[in-house]
C-alpha cells in the first residue's frame, strides 16, 4: 500500500497543483476558487471536506436563504420571543418562567431509501436540537405525506416510516401528540417525513450553541464516530489519498433511540448542575458543524485533535471523521474545573465523553491529525459565509391554466342519494379517513401529561402541574392549495394550524415550519418557493405569530416531476389552564351545533374535488386573516368560559367532515339543518377557511350568540348534537354505524 | 422437503445498537474475552421439492429484495445440513 | 407515616417520574432506586415502570434483569417484599423468573397504544385490594412485546390459582395466550401487568380516567396497616 | 480470534407471527413452494483466544442464560468455519 504524506496545512501551501475532487464533493467551480481565495491556497482535504458540506444546500441553504430573511425583516413584534431563527431552535415565552422550544425538520429522501432508519433518525434530529437548547423534550408530531395510497411502493414506504417514528420516539419517551398523514401521487419516490419536536425549560435555562472562554473544553459525548452518511468524503478519502480505502461507505444512518434518551437524561443533569458553557447536536455535516458553528458564534478560536474522537471504524480517514453523520453525538463547551464532574455524569449514563479540543483565544479553528495540522480557517467562512444564490424564478406558464380550470364547475351530485354516497365516499378516501391505524403505534401517553393527542386538532401538554399551565401544537399544511396559488397556499397553512391550536383554547404564539419544495434550479419551483415565503412572512406579520426557526428541504423531486409545493407550518400556543381545554368530540345529546365563519362556494383544490373527479384546478380558499384571529379569540374566550364544550375547525373535507369527526369520537349523532341561503352541497362540502363548527350548552345558547355578534363574528346555528346518526334533514341520514366502518376501515385495509 | 437458511447482518459498517448493547452487557455477567458482538436475522424456510440451483437463486433473489435490505444488510444462503450442538 | 415505595430507574426507563407522581397522589412517599445501586434505600415497595430499559435490545428486560438493584429485589421480592411490573418491569419480573412465562412481540407487529379494558381477576394481591374481583377497568396499554406466553401447563396452574390478576376484554391487543394482561405469584406480592395504571391516575390527563389509582391505594393500605 | 455463531428460535410450538408474516407475503411476491417460515436471531460473537472445548461451555451456558430465554426459545452454538454462497 503507497503511503501518501498527511495533507496538512503546510503540504497544501507547498503543492499548490494538486487538484482536489471538489466536483464530486459537489462543490460548483466558483464555489471552490472562493475557498482558495478565503484560504489564500489551496484547502487541505480536511478543509474541503468542512467546506463542501457546510456550503451544501442541505447546511447553507444557499439557494433559499434570500427569501427566508423575509422571515425576520416582516417579524412581528412578538414580546413572547426569547431567541428567534439562527439558533437550534427558537424559544417562546410562555409565562410562569417558562420557556418552550419547538421546531420543525425534514427526513424525506433518507425515509424513501430506508423507511424506518430514514423517518427514525429524523426524529432523533429534531429531538437533538431540542436537548441542545436547554429543554427537556416532551411531545413530538409527525406530519407526513406518501404516494398514491394504494400505490405498491406505499405498502413499503408508510409502514416503515410510521414503524420508525413509533420505534425512536417511543423508546425516548416522548409522546406523540399530532401530525398529518396525506397521500398524493405527486409524493411518489418523494415522500415527505418531517418531524417536529418541543422542549420545555425555564427562562435561565436557556443554552446557546457558542464556544466562548479561552482555555475552556470541548467534549464530544455520545456515539463513537463510524462512516455514516459521507458518501462524498469517502471520494476524497479513498481516490486522492489512499486509494486501498473501501469507497463505499453507507448513505444511511442507523440510529440508536436507547443511546438518544442516554444523551437527554446526561445532558438535562449537566445543564442543571450548570456544567455547560456552550452547546451543539450534530446532525448534519457532524463535526465539521458542530466545531464551526461552536467556534463562530463564540468569541475565541477552537483547536480539536481529531485522534481523539471515539471511533466505531479505525480505518476511517480525518476527511470522513469531519463528515461522519453518525447518530446520537452531541459537543458541549465546559470550563476546566467542571470537566470532571461532566464526564462523571456521561459515565453515570454509560455515555463516552472525550475532550477533543478547547477553545483559544485566537480566532482560528483549528484541528489536528496525527501531530499535523489539517485545517486552520476563519470558522466564519465555513459556518455562515458560504455561498448565496439568487435562483432565477418565474411564474410557470401552466399556473394560468391551472388555475382557470375551475373547480366550481365541477359537476355536483344532483340527487340527496348522490349526495349521500359522495359524503360517504368522501370521509373514507384516505385522505379524510381516519388516521389511527398509524397513529396508535405511537405512544401518546408517556410523560403523564398528555391532555390532548391525535385526532384532536391540536395536540396539547401540560407543563406545570400546579398551575395547569400547557402547550398545544399544531401542524398543516396543503399541497393541492399551495400548488394552485403558493402565496395562498402558504397562507392557508398558517392559518389552519393557527385555528386548530385556537380550537382547542390556547392562544397561538409562534410558529415553525418546514418548506418541502422540488429543485431550486426550476424556476417554477423556486417561484413557487418564493411565493409560500412571501406568503407566509406576510400571514406571520399579520397575525403576530413570529417564525421562530425552519427547516427548508429542497429537489424533492423525480427527473422533471416536482412534488406539489408543500409549506408545512407549525404553531405552537398557550393555555393558562389546560382544563379549560376543548375537544373534539360530541360531549353530550341535546348541545346545539352553531357554524361560525362564512361559507362560499369554495372547490378548488378542495377533497371533494380530488375524491370525486380526481380533479385540481381553480383557486384555493380565500385567506382572511383578520377573520382568522377573531374566530381564534371567540374560540378561546368560549373555552375560558366554559361556553362551549366541543369544538372542531373546518379544513379538507368541509363541514360534513368535521361533524362526522365529532360524532364518532364522542358516540353520538347530529341532526343538521341547511341554513338559509346556502345549498346543502355547499354547505357541507366547500373548504371556505376561517370556519369552526362549535356544540355550545342550551344555557350557554344567549351568552355565546351576544359575544359572537357583538365582535362581528357570523355565528349561524345549523343543529344539535343528537342520536345515533349524522343527519342532514330533508337530505340524508347516516347511521354512525355505516360511519364508522367507512371512516374507519379504509386505511387497515390498503397497509395492514 | 428441505430447510434453508437465510443470515441477514447489518453490514459491517452499520451501527449495530443490538449487538452493542449485548456486548456491553457481557462483563457485567462475568464473560470476558469478546471483542465485538453482531446481532442479525436468522430465516429458516422450509421448501417443498428439491433445493437444486433453481430455487437456490430464486431464494437468493427473495433475500435481495425482501428478507434483506441491501442498503444496509448483507445476507447469505445456505442449505441446511446437519444441526450443530444444540442447546436445550 | 406514610409507606415509602421504591421506582427503579434503568438506562431507558420511561415512566419513572409518572410512577413516582401516582405514588404521590395515592399519598405514598415515592423513592428513586438507581440501576447501579443494590440498595433499596429501605423501602417498603417497589415499582418496576415502563420503558424500554437497555432499548429492549436482545430482549425487553433481558438486560435490566443482570443489574445490580435486581439481585436485592429478587431476594427482598422473594422474601415478600411487594413488587409491582409495569410494562417493562413485567417483561424484567419474567426474565428474572418471579413470575412465570415470557413475554413476546405483538402478534401483529406493531406497537400498540390504545385505552384498554380490563376486567380484575384477581382483587387480594398487595397491588389490588382497591378493586372488586370482576371489576371492568380502562387502563392505556402501550407496547412492543406484551404477548404473554407459557406452556399449557403453567397457565392451567395460573388459572387454578387464581394467579391470573387482569384479562383483556373486548379485544386481545398483543395475542396474549388467554387474553391474560397481568399475573400474580403465588404468594401475591409481586404482580406484573402490561397496561399502565400510572398513566391512569388524573381526570383530564391522557384518557382522563383515574381507574389505575387503586393500584397504588391498594398497596398504601397495605403498608400502613401492616 | 475467531467467531462463534449462536443462533437462537422460537421453540416450534410458540407462535411466531414475524415468520409467519413473511410466509403469508411469498405468494404476492411470485414465491410459492415454502410451506413454513420462522425468523430468529443470529448472534456473531468474536471470541479472544482460541475456541477451546472451555471456551465453547461457557458460550453455552452464556446462550442458555441470556442470549436465549429458554422458556421460549432453543438455540445452537457453533464455531463459524467458512462462510456459505454470499449475498452481495
Ligand atoms: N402522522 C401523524 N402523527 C400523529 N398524529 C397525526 C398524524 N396524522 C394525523 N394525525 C392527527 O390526526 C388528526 C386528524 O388529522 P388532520 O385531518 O390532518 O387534522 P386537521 O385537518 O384538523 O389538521 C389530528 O389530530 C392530527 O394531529
Ligand atoms: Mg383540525
Amino acid at each position: 500500500m503507497s503511503k501518501t504524506p498527511l495533507d496538512t496545512v503546510e503540504h497544501a501551501a507547498a503543492t499548490p497543483d494538486v487538484e482536489l475532487p471538489w466536483a464530486e464533493l459537489g462543490l460548483k467551480k466558483d464555489e471552490y476558487e472562493r475557498v482558495v481565495a478565503i484560504l489564500g491556497r489551496r484547502p487541505t482535504g480536511a478543509e474541503l471536506a468542512m467546506y463542501s458540506v457546510m456550503w451544501s444546500e442541505h447546511c447553507s441553504y444557499k439557494s433559499s436563504k434570500v427569501h427566508l430573511r423575509q422571515f425576520g425583516e416582516k417579524a412581528p413584534q412578538s414580546d413572547a420571543l426569547l431567541v428567534g431563527i439562527g439558533e437550534n431552535a427558537g424559544v417562546v415565552d410562555v409565562g410562569q418562567g417558562y420557556a418552550v422550544t419547538f421546531k420543525v425538520e425534514s427526513h424525506n429522501h433518507p425515509s424513501y431509501v430506508e423507511p424506518y432508519q430514514g423517518a427514525a433518525t429524523g426524529v432523533g434530529g429534531i429531538v437533538r436540537d431540542i436537548i441542545a437548547m436547554g429543554a427537556r423534550p416532551v411531545a413530538v408530531v409527525d406530519p407526513l405525506r406518501f404516494g398514491a395510497a394504494d400505490h405498491p411502493d406505499t405498502k413499503r414506504v408508510l409502514p416503515g416510516v410510521v414503524a420508525g417514528i413509533g420505534g425512536y420516539g417511543n423508546c425516548l419517551g416522548l409522546p406523540n401528540i399530532g401530525g398529518e398523514v396525506v397521500f398524493d401521487a405527486c409524493y411518489q419516490g418523494n415522500p415527505l417525513v418531517n418531524a417536529g419536536a418541543i422542549g420545555v425549560m425555564r427562562h435561565e435555562d436557556i443554552h446557546l450553541a457558542k464556544a466562548s472562554g479561552a482555555g475552556n473544553k470541548v467534549i464530544l459525548y455520545g456515539a463513537r464516530t463510524g462512516g455514516d452518511g459521507i458518501g462524498g468524503a469517502s471520494i476524497l478519502a479513498s481516490e486522492t489519498f489512499d486509494d486501498a480505502k473501501p469507497s463505499k461507505r453507507p448513505a444511511v444512518q442507523v440510529g440508536d433511540p436507547f443511546q438518544e434518551k442516554l444523551l437527554i437524561e446526561c445532558t438535562l443533569e449537566a445543564f442543571q448542575e450548570k456544567l455547560v458553557v456552550g452547546i451543539q447536536d450534530l446532525g448534519a455535516a457532524g463535526l465539521s458543524c458542530a466545531t464551526s458553528e461552536l467556534a463562530s458564534n463564540g468569541s475565541g478560536g477552537m483547536r480539536v485533535t481529531l485522534d481523539d474522537v471515539p471511533l466505531r471504524d479505525s480505518t476511517l480517514s480525518p476527511e470522513e471523521i469531519l463528515m461522519s453523520e453518525s447518530q446520537e453525538r452531541m459537543c458541549a463547551v465546559v470550563e476546566p474545573d467542571k470537566v470532571d464532574r461532566f464526564l462523571a455524569i456521561c459515565d453515570k449514563w454509560d455515555v463516552i465523553a472525550t475532550v477533543i479540543g478547547e477553545v483559544t483565544d485566537g480566532d482560528r479553528l483549528e484541528i489536528f491529525w496525527h501531530g499535523g495540522k489539517i485545517v486552520d480557517v476563519d470558522p466564519r467562512t465555513v459556518a455562515h459565509d458560504g455561498p448565496v444564490y439568487e435562483r432565477p424564478y418565474a411564474r410557470p406558464d401552466w399556473q394560468d391554466a391551472l388555475q382557470a380550470d375551475d373547480a366550481n364547475k365541477l359537476p355536483r351530485p344532483e340527487t340527496s342519494e348522490e349526495l349521500r354516497e359522495q359524503v360517504l365516499k368522501l370521509v373514507s378516501s384516505p385522505n379524510q379517513a381516519s388516521k389511527s391505524w398509524i397513529t396508535s403505534q405511537y405512544d401518546r401517553f408517556v410523560q403523564g401529561n398528555t391532555v390532548l393527542a391525535q385526532p384532536e386538532d391540536s395536540g396539547m401538554i401540560r407543563i406545570d402541574e400546579e398551575s395547569g399551565l400547557g402547550v398545544a401544537i399544531a401542524t398543516d399544511g396543503n399541497g393541492r392549495y399551495a400548488k394552485l396559488d403558493p402565496y395562498t397556499g402558504a397562507q392557508l397553512a398558517l392559518a389552519e394550524a393557527y385555528r386548530n391550536v385556537a380550537t382547542t383554547g390556547a392562544k397561538p404564539l409562534a410558529v415553525s415550519d418546514c418548506l418541502n419544495f422540488g429543485s431550486p434550479e426550476d424556476p417554477a419551483v423556486m417561484w413557487q418557493f418564493a411565493e409560500a415565503v412571501r406568503g407566509l412572512a406576510d400571514a406571520c406579520q399579520q397575525l403576530g405569530t413570529p417564525v421562530t426557526g425552519g427547516n427548508v428541504s429542497l429537489y424533492n423531486q423525480t427527473g422533471e416531476a416536482a412534488i406539489h409545493p408543500t409549506p408545512v407550518v407549525a404553531v405552537l400556543g398557550v393555555i393558562d389552564d389546560v382544563a379549560r381545554r376543548t375537544p373534539v368530540a360530541f360531549q353530550e345529546e341535546g348541545q346545539l351545533l352553531y357554524l361560525l365563519g362564512e361559507t362560499r362556494e369554495e372547490f378548488g383544490g378542495s377533497a371533494w374535488s380530488q375524491v370525486i373527479h380526481d380533479h385540481l384546478g381553480g383557486l384555493p380558499p380565500q385567506v382572511d386573516l383578520e377573520r382568522e384571529r377573531l374566530l381564534g379569540e371567540i374560540l378561546i374566550s368560549a373555552s375560558r368560559d366554559g361556553m362551549i364544550d366541543s369544538a372542531h375547525d373546518l379544513s379538507d373535507g368541509g363541514l360534513i367532515q368535521a361533524v362526522v369527526e365529532s360524532a364518532l369520537l364522542g358516540g353520538r349523532g347530529a341532526r343538521l339543518v341547511v341554513p338559509d341561503g346556502l345549498d346543502a352541497f355547499t354547505f357541507l362540502l366547500s373548504e371556505s377557511a376561517g370556519r369552526a363548527v362549535v356544540a355550545v350548552p342550551r344555557s350557554e345558547e344567549l351568552r355565546f350568540n351576544d359575544m359572537c355578534g357583538a365582535r362581528g363574528l357570523p355565528a349561524t346555528r345549523i343543529g344539535v348534537v343528537d342520536g345515533d346518526a349524522v343527519e342532514v334533514q330533508g337530505e340524508f341520514t347516516l347511521p354512525l354505524d355505516e360511519l364508522r366502518t367507512a371512516h374507519e376501515g379504509t386505511i387497515p385495509a390498503l397497509l395492514a | 422437503m428441505a430447510r434453508v437458511v437465510v443470515d441477514v447482518m447489518l453490514k459491517p459498517e452499520i451501527l449495530d445498537p443490538q449487538g452493542q448493547a449485548v456486548q456491553r452487557a457481557l462483563p457485567r455477567l462475568g464473560f470476558e474475552g469478546v471483542s465485538d458482538v453482531r446481532q442479525g436475522k436468522r430465516f429458516e424456510l422450509e421448501v417443498d421439492g428439491p433445493v437444486d440451483d433453481a430455487a437456490l437463486a430464486r431464494i437468493h433473489e427473495l433475500a435481495e429484495s425482501f428478507l434483506a435490505n441491501t442498503v444496509i444488510e448483507d445476507f447469505t444462503v445456505k442449505v441446511e445440513e446437519e444441526k450443530a450442538e444444540a442447546g436445550k | 407515616m406514610t409507606a415509602r415505595i421504591g421506582v427503579v430507574t434503568f438506562p431507558g426507563s420511561l415512566d419513572d417520574r409518572d410512577t413516582q407522581r401516582a405514588i404521590r397522589l395515592a399519598g405514598a412517599e415515592p423513592v428513586a432506586l438507581w440501576h447501579k445501586d443494590k440498595d433499596l434505600k429501605q423501602v417498603d415497595a417497589v415499582v418496576l415502570c415502563g420503558g424500554f430499559s437497555y432499548g429492549d435490545y436482545l430482549r425487553a428486560g433481558a438486560i435490566a434483569r443482570f443489574s445490580p438493584v435486581m439481585e436485592t429485589l429478587i431476594e427482598q421480592a422473594k422474601a415478600g417484599m411487594p413488587v409491582l411490573g409495569i410494562c417493562n418491569g413485567f417483561q424484567i419480573l419474567t426474565e428474572a423468573h418471579l413470575l412465570p412465562g415470557a413475554m413476546l412481540g405483538n402478534n401483529h407487529l406493531h406497537f400498540i397504544c390504545r385505552d384498554q379494558k380490563l376486567r380484575v381477576e384477581n382483587a387480594e394481591t398487595s397491588w389490588t385490594t382497591d378493586y372488586e374481583a370482576g371489576q371492568e377497568i380502562h387502563i392505556p396499554l402501550k407496547n412492543m412485546d406484551g404477548r404473554y406466553v407459557a406452556d399449557e401447563r403453567t397457565l392451567d396452574m395460573l388459572e387454578a390459582e387464581g394467579r391470573v390478576a387482569f384479562r383483556y376484554l373486548d379485544f386481545n391487543p398483543n395475542g396474549s395466550l388467554r387474553d391474560i394482561a397481568g399475573i400474580t405469584n403465588e404468594a401475591g406480592n409481586v404482580v406484573g401487568l402490561m397496561p399502565h395504571p400510572e398513566h391512569a391516575t388524573e381526570p383530564l390527563i391522557g384518557t382522563g380516567r383515574t381507574d389505575g389509582l387503586p393500584f397504588f391505594t391498594s398497596i398504601l393500605k397495605k403498608l400502613v396497616n401492616a
